[in-house]
């Protein structure tokens, strides 16, 4: 049970670490553009595909700096020429738009890379298992994976406390709407922090691929999931980002350790034989089944209790 | 000076509101008397704005309590202070943009003739919501431009919408939030005739920056500066108060 | 855009001959309904003007919600799907016990399953508006699709729930085995939501949807409580795509979880958008139109939802009132007989326009050879033209013709626009 | 509203170039309803490859009763409502004979639509010829004259799996891990029933359902297998599911024999190869290349020459349309109605080694020799590789046809 324990805690933290990599630059493009971005997770996916297209040429290490950089571009060319010009018809037409672009990324994903996973794989100078206990083998490339992202929140710290576009940044947290009246270059701060945004989802993408899956379908996958975390979090709260991220990925990871379902809850007793008939199918549902659709539960909970997310402090 | 009314129209008392540190109403105490034309003044800053927004219900007040003919209404939502008889415009033009202004004035008067949410019903077969939404608009003068979407109408017209939407329900306590901001001379005078007009058999409390309008309108005007009331009182009063001529009118007085 | 105010152009008293011309239109609808099955009378036809009947009232009950309520739903399939569950389990009800009820009464049912789950997820999601509103919708999609899986005696596990629509009472001795009537099922019961849901956006609570739609905060001065009117609207559009589901069931008579989940989803936002949700006839024209796409440009490229998407994108960049808000930005000019100045320049937008397609299309297609075809060689013939696709030369071409074009289509259309306002009668200025 | 009167126009237009309908018999079309469009077609495309690899073979020697074959493919998008238009768009376009796959939902979709098509329509018949779907409804509650299967079911493979298990005295704690659905209920129900009758002593320490292609990381289902201390895992797993799984498995170095019912594509010989598997993951199915066997080497290989990139093939599609030409010859005639006949109770040696198998009649099952095989590095004479990783599949064990059978509970209404 230690052991389960351990490893789950590791790969929900890493999960969840993942999941920050993606809500936090999808939260700041919302503070500051008031669009949020539904294509963010296909950015993560175009990541991934890029940085096993280029690692199978050119090898890992050009593939992490290169891809992000790929699709930070495309990232910038689409802020710049897609949805600068349907900003004028509200943030309705904003929204679609980056939905409109899941569906066509997904498919030119599937066009070019087919429907079934690639053989995206760990770099070999990482192969190998960190350490071990209770005789399990803790890659070392997860372990990677866990540093690398906390180094880049690190980073995204500093970034947003020591620098010029950090202030702005902050700003738009505490103030949207107000950066707007920055003044005259507020243009290419929306399509850089866009190009960064997505730049962080692609890097997520980079050191995910190989761990995770790198398929057509990992967008509409993770998607989903990133939206709760920041609708959970609270719109707009990068402090709420990060905690239902590790929430969301603790949560889980540990629901998948257990089997526990209503029927042993209830043990053997009238009361559940009659609670057996009438709840039938979920009645034997163990928790390590319904582990995915935690999320979801999670946000209707936490609508119900605390509209505004965890630590947010807006309406829409 | 207080001489002993009914039940005042509206009635603050105490009201407190903060943005995290920042105080911006500090106990504000005010009263308005039925069928009372009141003016609120006071420089920028002051609280003007975010005062209307605690009454209308748009700020929940932290403090305090905000009466509507006896009720209390503090921390209300703007509805059901609506439907307690409480309308008011905005500084900031407020109006449904795609719609004609035919369909703004009519989705006014909807709540107040009892159709609610009714989806049962043939809107343009209320022949009484008809008839009340020509007389309003004949009385903000936009009866020609029934036709056309609120979003393209002129500023002015614009306004008058604004004032159109605030009167065309029941409510016989009226909020005007700066009614002639931004108009030219001409339009200043239509609109004061306006507004002269709507609230003949309403209690009216504006927000007004044109001293001209306040002292040819108001019955009372209240002074607040820095979130607090400092001066309620008959124009010819106020311009006597040696406080508010030093806080306030001072500098405009020249 | 200003397509609502066509719609509720706000002419206090009709005349005897505008209700002429209203009441003419439902009935050429009625007939045109009537008609199909003599003008198109395959099978094919039959089965797929049933789908497209079917899709109507769902895209229509869609923008109940995202064309007069202003709420991006990304989870309305749960509805289309669970008033089909309803449906087809009362089917299988009846029908195992001869209950003597008839087959068209049972939309109803999937109207009930629609609405209850309406109000139940609505009671929810309708707390908050705008972003937050989509993202709820879309965890309730995610929610209801993901446990249809584990709930399998209800949702029949993955292959669903099948029924036999024929077993019901027989009126007139309508077996509804033949699809001919199954169509006319269909046709009416679309007929009536049409009329239903036209009429409710001429009540005063479809009055203040727009009204939500336009400005929520004015809303509530006015009166009404913002979220009460998303919620009634949630509600009642839950209703419809629930007749939607119970036709689809009885179309079909299979229904399954993948009814629910996010693809059928997205396609009715598809749909919906793409005819326009300014105009009530928007989703109308969407609906026919995509699943048209869905079941013939199949048959031609096997990339066709790239198209279906890049199509999506196009509209809401370029005509955001949709298909429908370009066919009624016409009306002026049809009114004022200029229409005739502007043709020569839809039509010299036109050409270049379908240069530009064939050559993004020619691009496209030879990416999809040369990636992921590639194991069944270079070889592809497009336009009945073969050529190989590891040599330059048709990239070339495609990116030639595409940009070529793609900048006369450009220039045509600034042409086309200033005819267009030139064309436009003055608005009447006081 | 004008614009009613244009969406209406429209409409006729669309329709006006859907409704062909070409009923030229000089060719016999086989519709062909999977997944081609998107990326579903690189799932889809390799039964429409390998039919019209089929179909060019017999078209090359003369044809069928003197008439060419023609595969005429239709995209259903794995949608189960999809399918049924395009199935009726194929009875349209004069087609009798439908083959599908991809998907018990879309399966059962179809072959329920069939049937009642058949019945509402008398004089007309469609087939529904199934390479894939093998959900056990479809040959047991909701059988259909008009449906047949080639593919064994979840059940028959089961009981050949665990007939070839009860031999192994080395395994003593078996996991189940399957996916959340119909299929993965059914082959963990079938596991536990014939070990627990034919392996009492062996323990099921673990029982365990996941969401199906919904995991992107198996680590902690692989935690739990370890913390069970089983030797063996039964999964039904496919596709990513089953490639993820044991990558994660590799990757933390747990240690137990592997049976799958689909270790054969998707990634998954990569990653058994990469975790370094060797001989420890089992398959059961209808055919594996390195047998031997001459003719099905030719055949396949000449397959493969043609469509290199994409060597994955069915041997099951050679069965079903060797078998169902052979019924069109006999009955002379290519309507459903009159070679279904000959289809019932045909005996037909199997593509993969020559070995007899026969159509039962009861529920229109074809039954077969299974071939339990593990992932390796090859051998003598063995000349197949899976996925380029120079590993390939390396005989276990065989199962006869007749260690095959089941009983069903089909209640077959024939016309």
């Amino acid at each position: 049970m230690l052991e389960i324990i351990l490893v789950s805690t590791l790969n929900g933290v890493l999960y969840g670490m993942l999941l920050f990599l993606m809500a936090s630059g999808l939260t700041v493009i919302f503070s500051m553009m008031g669009v949020l971005n539904l294509a963010h997770a296909s950015f993560y996916m175009l990541g991934a595909f890029f940085g096993f297209e280029i690692s199978r040429r050119l090898g890992f290490w050009p593939a992490l700096i290169i891809a992000p950089v790929l699709v930070g571009l495309i990232g910038m060319a689409v802020e710049r020429y897609g949805l600068r010009r349907v900003h004028k018809h509200g943030h309705v037409a904003e929204l679609l738009f980056t939905f409109g672009l899941t569906f066509v990324i997904t498919e030119m994903v599937e066009m070019f890379w087919g429907k079934l996973p690639v053989d995206y794989r760990v770099p070999p100078s990482l192969d190998f298992a960190a350490f071990t206990v209770f005789s399990v083998n803790y890659p070392a490339f997860r372990l990677f994976v866990l540093l690398i992202s906390v180094a880049i929140f690190i980073a995204l710290l500093l970034t947003i406390k020591r620098t010029r576009i950090g202030l702005i940044v902050q700003a738009a947290l505490t103030h949207p709407g107000m950066v707007g009246m920055l003044g005259h270059n507020v243009d290419r701060i929306f399509m850089l922090v866009f190009g960064v945004g997505v730049g962080l989802a692609a890097i997520a993408g980079v050191i995910a691929g190989p761990i995770l899956i790198t398929q057509s379908n990992m967008a509409a996958l993770l998607g989903p999931i990133l939206f709760v975390v920041v609708v959970v979090g609270g719109l707009g709260s990068l402090g709420g980002a990060l905690v239902a991220s590790l929430l969301i990925g603790l949560v889980q990871t540990f629901a998948v350790a257990f089997n526990v379902s209503l029927a042993d809850l209830f043990g053997t007793s009238q009361l559940s034989a009659v609670l057996e008939v009438w709840l039938a199918d979920i009645w034997r549902v163990t928790i390590a089944q319904i582990a995915p659709i935690m999320p979801y539960i999670l946000l209707v909970l936490v609508l119900i209790f605390r509209p505004r997310g965890l630590m947010g402090t807006r309406d829409t | 000076m207080n001489e002993a009314r009914p039940v005042p129209a509206i009635e603050l008392a105490g009201v407190r509101k903060s943005f995290g540190p920042m105080e911006i109403i500090r106990g504000v105490d005010l009263v308005v008397a039925p069928g009372e034309r009141h003016a609120v003044i006071g420089p920028n800053g002051a609280g003007k704005s975010t005062l209307f927004h605690l009454i209308s219900g748009h700020y929940r007040p932290d403090g305090g309590t905000i009466e509507l003919r006896g009720e209390d209404i503090a921390g209300m939502p703007p509805q059901l202070i609506n439907r307690r008889g409480l309308s008011r415009s905005f500084q900031v033009t407020n109006i449904f943009p795609r719609l004609s202004v035919w369909e703004n004035v009519r989705c006014a008067t909807l709540w107040a003739m009892g159709h609610k949410y009714a989806f049962w019903k043939g809107v343009e077969r209320l022949d009484e919501v008809r008839r009340r939404t020509e007389e309003i608009l004949t009385e903000i003068d936009l009866m020609d431009r029934a036709d056309v979407p609120a979003g393209v109408l002129t500023y002015g017209e614009q306004r008058a919408l604004e004032i159109g939407l605030t009167i065309a329900g029941s409510a016989d306590v009226i909020l005007l939030d700066e009614p002639t901001a931004g108009m030219s001379h001409a339009e200043v005078e239509r609109v004061v005739a306006l507004i002269r007009k709507v609230s003949e058999n309403r209690t009216l409390l504006m927000i007004e920056h044109d001293m001209h309008v306040v002292f040819d309108l108001a019955d009372r005007i209240s002074v607040l500066v820095y979130g607090q009331v400092i001066a309620s009182d008959t124009p010819e009063r106020i311009k006597a108060n040696a406080a508010v001529q030093q806080a306030y009118l001072g500098t405009e007085a020249a | 855009m200003n397509q609502s105010a066509t719609i509720s152009s706000a002419a206090p008293a009709s005349t005897r001959a505008g209700l002429l011309v209203r009441y003419g239109i439902w009935i050429a609808l009625a007939l045109t309904l009537l008609l199909l099955p003599y003008v198109f009378s395959s099978r094919l036809a039959l089965s797929t003007m049933s789908l497209m009947g079917t899709m109507i009232v769902f895209a229509l009950s869609y923008n109940m919600l995202l064309g007069q309520t202003g709420l991006l739903s990304f989870g309305h399939a749960v509805f289309f799907g669970l008033g089909g569950f309803a449906t087809v389990h009362m089917l299988n009800l009846v029908g195992g016990n001869s209950y003597p009820i008839p087959l068209p009464l049972f939309p109803v049912v999937g109207a009930l399953g629609g609405l209850f789950f309406g109000v139940l997820f609505g009671a929810v999601a309708t707390k908050r508006a705008g972003t937050a509103f989509a993202m709820i919708t879309l965890g309730i999609g995610e929610l209801v699709a993901s446990s249809a899986l584990i709930l399998r005696r209800f949702f029949g596990g993955e292959e669903g729930i099948t029924t036999d629509r024929t077993d019901m009472l027989r009126v007139f001795g309508y077996s509804f085995g033949p699809q001919i009537q199954v169509y006319y099922l269909i046709a009416a019961w679309c007929f009536l939501s049409i009329v239903l849901m036209y009429a409710i956006t001429r009540t005063p609570f479809g009055r203040i949807c727009n009204a939500v739609r336009d400005n929520p905060q004015r809303v509530s001065f006015i009166g009404y409580d913002p979220s009460t009117v998303r919620f009634i609207a949630f509600s009642l559009s839950g209703l419809f795509a629930g007749v939607a589901g119970g036709l689809s069931a009885i179309n079909f008579e299979i229904v399954n979880a993948a009814q629910m989940g996010a693809v059928e989803s997205g396609s009715v936002v598809l749909m919906t958008y793409i005819g326009g949700v300014g105009n009530f006839a928007g989703p109308i024209i969407g609906a026919i139109l995509v699943t048209w796409l869905q079941l013939i440009l199949s048959d031609a490229t096997t990339v066709w939802p790239l198209y279906v998407g890049l199509l999506f994108i196009g509209v809401v960049m370029f005509a955001p009132g949709g298909i429908a808000g370009l066919l009624s930005m016409q009306q002026p000019l049809l009114a004022a007989r200029t229409l005739h100045r502007v043709l020569p320049y839809y039509f010299l937008m036109f050409v270049p326009g379908a240069v530009a397609v064939a050559g993004l299309a020619m691009l496209i297609e030879t990416s999809h050879q040369f990636s992921i075809r590639a194991a069944y060689g270079p070889r592809m013939t497009l336009y009945s033209i073969p050529f190989d696709v590891t040599t330059l030369t048709p990239w070339a071409i495609g990116a030639v013709v595409f940009a070529v074009g793609l900048w006369l289509f450009l220039r045509a259309a600034r042409l086309a626009r200033n005819a267009y306002d030139a064309a436009l009668p003055q608005r009447g200025n006081r | 509203m004008r614009t009613f009167i244009g969406s209406a126009a429209l409409a006729l237009a669309m329709l006006g170039s859907t409704a062909l309908s070409a009923m030229a018999q000089e060719t016999i079309k086989i519709g062909y309803v999977d997944p081609l469009s998107g990326g579903g077609a690189s799932i889809g495309q390799i039964g429409l490859n390998q039919l019209n690899f089929i179909a060019d073979e017999v078209n090359a020697r003369g044809g069928i009763n003197g008439k060419q074959v023609q595969i005429v493919g239709y995209d259903n998008q794995t949608n189960p409502q999809i399918s049924l238009v395009q199935v009726q768009k194929a009875i349209d376009e004069g087609i009798q004979v439908i083959v599908q796959g991809n998907g018990s939902s879309v399966a059962v979709a179809v072959s329920d639509f069939i049937t009642k098509y058949n019945e509402r329509n008398p004089g007309e018949n469609i087939v529904h010829l199934n390479y894939a779907a093998i959900d056990p409804v479809l040959t047991n509650e909701k059988c259909s004259y008009w449906h047949f299967t080639w593919d064994a079911s979840a059940d028959i493979k089961m009981e050949a799996l665990t007939n070839f298990m009860k031999d192994k005295e080395d395994i003593k704690k078996v996991y189940l891990i399957s996916q959340d659905y119909s299929f993965g209920h059914a082959v963990a129900g079938a596991a536990k029933r014939m070990l627990n009758e034919k392996r009492p002593d062996i323990e099921i320490v673990g029982d365990e359902y996941h969401p199906l292609v919904r995991i992107t990381d198996f680590a902690p289902y692989v935690a739990k297998i370890r913390a069970s201390g089983a030797d063996t895992v039964i999964t039904g797993n496919w596709g990513q599911d089953l490639a993820l799984l044991i990558k994660a498995a590799g990757e933390t170095g747990l240690d137990v024999d592997w049976y799958t019912f689909y270790a054969g594509g998707a990634g998954a010989p990569t990653a058994i190869k990469q975790a370094n598997l060797e001989n420890k993951v089992f398959q059961i199915n209808e055919g594996i290349n390195n047998l031997g066997y001459g003719p099905a080497e030719e055949r396949a290989g000449a397959y493969m020459e043609r469509f290199s990139s994409a060597p994955v093939y069915f041997p099951r599609v050679f069965n079903m349309m060797d078998m169902v030409f052979k019924a069109m010859e006999e009955a002379g005639s290519e309507d459903p109605g009159d070679f279904i006949p000959k289809l019932v109770e045909m005996k037909h040696d199997s593509f993969a080694k020559g070995e007899e198998g026969f159509m039962r009649a009861d529920d229109h099952q074809f039954f077969q020799p299974l071939y339990i095989a593990a992932l390796g590095e090859l051998g003598e004479g063995e000349k197949f590789d899976e996925e380029h990783t120079g590993w390939g599949w390396k005989l276990a064990a065989t199962v006869p046809t007749e260690d095959t059978l089941l009983p069903t509970t089909c209640e077959m209404e024939r016309p």
